[in-house]
């Protein structure tokens, strides 16, 4: 679309732009944002210089870039900021080469920013270039292609644990009838028995100052595995409605289900 | 990339021997390519091809006129005795590597072993009862659990943890993976046969035991229940 | 990965045409088989992998005493012309179909996402200019290159986090990977298309600007990599 432009003098005066000229100029800006950015439109206008990038005149593209720009404004396409920044660069640059060099100033001569935005613009089209020789190369899995069928090779030395869904349910089965052939015994691991719990009971009840729920008086170690502490708490209730019988402790409840609570009987202190 | 119809260009690539044996001058419009091309194009589609191929498909893809079958003596021949060989497989070909090399392509040599039975009772408990803790597997089994079997049934990926008990100790539970259930062949834990079963196929034998559990009906479900369950103990399964 | 020297337990395996050749009796314990034999191997191994495999993987999968490096300038000669070539990516070596035969390859071709412009200077740029950051990439092409960009050549494996640089803010920098060598068929990074012009014209070197408010350089920057990382060649990978 660079070619539309025809010889960048036409630029200078707006009115002389044929219609085909006008045409293909608001094309380029209603395709601003199919450009990547301020450099990739500089380095499209620059084509219509038909030279080599390396004696691209910057200050003549300088002047292509700021009028595309005010093309734009007067066509109401809002531009991206970074476009504008660019214009007012180039405006600055545009001075820089123009005016004679104030040899106060500080900083780098005008020669030396167009020299270097003209290396970035050989750079950017050199990159370009490098990619779409890249992308024409012969490719993987396009020209050329690898062993359909590969050979895994695992380095390591292992071994394979095998069992069957046989040899698992013998061996449930040998747990379990291990269990059957025991001689019969009354398991007493996991049951507190009523004159332990008795007996614990007494112990405790001369410190006990007042109201305390039943489960304080579990002993440690029943108190967590469920079996265990069922068998503790039912010992536990049993003693302390044989302590209440004797007249020893006070039971309460206050609710159904809620907590039940024993103290010792004020009067048997007496 | 190119799609045109292939051109016999590559003669000077093609052996000798076979491009110049052939009268070039008599070749009609057309003319399949010089053999030497066509031993290229099939060595070409073998190596690449995920399956073998059958004579038919690379007929097929090989350009009009070729002859697949005797490219393929051509290159049988060139073959024998490489690192690499041309073989049948059913009515199709394919590239192998040659049998005497594989000691280089399986550079590790898996040995099958079985399971110690210290693995295999824990593994069945856990399979049985999950989720289950390390204290629970031993109080069935009767004996100290190993870490050592633990780590084995975990490093096989047949065991994993679940969530904690929510009991003092907060004891880690155990729980069998999907891993587990495929190489079992099972659809679930709760596939696995009952204790009656058992008996029934003659893996229980002596008199009936007290234990009338369906195994899986306590917890075979995956995380969720565990946590709260501290009220129905595994250990029920055995106390009735 | 044994680091274990590979015994050549296998010698018995090696077919007899070539093992009978060489004067049995003179062969000193664990003697390297002959080269013809080695070269098979090459070709067994090479056969058998898709990707590329270096030298010191050859040589640990090998016999002791074996020579990969010479068996593979046999093998290579021995693959010129053919449908299958031996080729080199980077150190590593690998069996590929010739390129010439690509378009018999319907079945097995890869249908590959288009890349976009942005992704494809990208990558052309961190390939002439490896190690480059993400600032010297946007430096280039006057634009902030969005991660999805990164992302993508991430995924293809096209490119990885080369070491950070030495400068402020410790940008990472970006290489291309052996994959990328392979998919492109490349032996090396320096066999990149046109390199050394570019390098001539000066087109590689990090120049910085005569002008730190250059637009459309600086500030583009996403995240936090200094946008003004001086300042060594990127071209110092390519010149010796």
């Amino acid at each position: 679309m660079s070619e539309a432009y025809g010889d960048s003098s036409e630029w200078d005066g707006q009115e002389r732009l044929s219609v085909g000229q006008r045409l293909a100029e608001e094309a380029l800006i209603v395709d601003v944002d199919g450009f990547e950015g301020p450099l990739d439109l500089l380095l499209t206008l620059s084509r219509s210089q038909k030279v080599d990038l390396r004696r691209i005149s910057v200050l003549q593209l300088a002047e292509q870039y700021l009028t595309f720009v005010e093309r734009a404004k007067a066509l109401r396409i809002e531009l991206a900021a970074d476009y504008l920044v660019m214009a007012a660069w180039l405006a600055y640059l545009k001075s820089r080469l123009l005016l004679p060099p104030d040899p106060t100033e500080e900083g780098p001569s005008g020669e030396e920013l167009a020299a270097h935005l003209a290396f970035q613009l050989e750079r950017l089209q050199a990159m370009r270039e490098a990619a779409a020789r890249l992308m024409a190369r012969d490719r993987k899995g396009q020209d050329f292609f690898v062993r359909g069928i590969p050979e895994e090779v695992t380095r390591t030395r292992r071994y394979r644990y095998d069992a069957t869904l046989l040899d698992l349910m013998q061996a449930y089965a040998r747990v379990r009838t291990r269990d059957e052939f025991r001689p019969y015994a009354f398991d007493r691991a996991d049951v507190y028995g009523l004159d332990e719990a008795l007996a614990r009971l007494r112990a405790m009840l001369g410190d006990l100052p007042g109201w305390a729920p039943l489960s304080d008086f579990l002993p440690e170690g029943w108190r967590g595995q469920p079996a265990r502490r069922r068998s503790a708490t039912a010992a536990t209730f049993a003693a302390s409605l044989e302590l209440a019988k004797a007249g020893q402790v006070e039971l309460r409840q206050p609710d159904t289900f809620a907590t039940i609570e024993l103290r010792r009987k004020p009067s048997s202190e007496s | 990339m190119t799609d045109t119809p292939p051109v016999p260009d590559n003669e000077d690539a093609a052996p000798a021997n076979t491009a110049t044996e052939s009268g070039e001058a008599e070749r009609p419009l057309f003319a399949a390519p010089p053999m030497g091309e066509q031993e290229r194009m099939v060595e070409a589609i073998l190596f690449a091809s995920a399956d073998p191929v059958s004579v038919a498909d690379l007929a097929a893809r090989m350009p009009h006129g070729c002859d697949p079958a005797e490219a393929l003596v051509h290159l049988e021949r060139r073959y024998q005795g490489r690192g690499v060989n041309l073989v049948r497989v059913g009515d199709a070909w394919a590239m192998r590597t040659a049998p005497d090399l594989g000691f280089l392509m399986t550079h590790e040599r898996v040995e099958t072993r079985k399971l110690s039975r210290a693995a295999i009772e824990t593994l069945a408990i856990i399979a049985y009862h999950q989720p289950v803790t390390r204290a629970e597997i031993e109080e069935i089994r009767g004996v100290a659990v190993s870490r050592g079997t633990i780590d084995q049934l975990m490093e096989l990926d047949w065991i994993r943890f679940g969530r904690r008990r929510m009991t003092p100790g907060r004891p880690v539970t155990y729980l069998v993976t999907q891993e587990f259930l495929d190489h079992f062949g099972l659809e679930s834990a709760r596939d696995l046969p009952g204790l009656s079963e058992l008996r029934a196929a003659g893996l229980l034998e002596s008199r009936p035991g007290p234990a009338s559990d369906m195994p899986g009906t306590a917890g075979t479900d995956e995380d969720e229940e565990a946590a709260d369950a501290p009220e129905r103990g595994q250990s029920e399964l055995f106390e009735d």
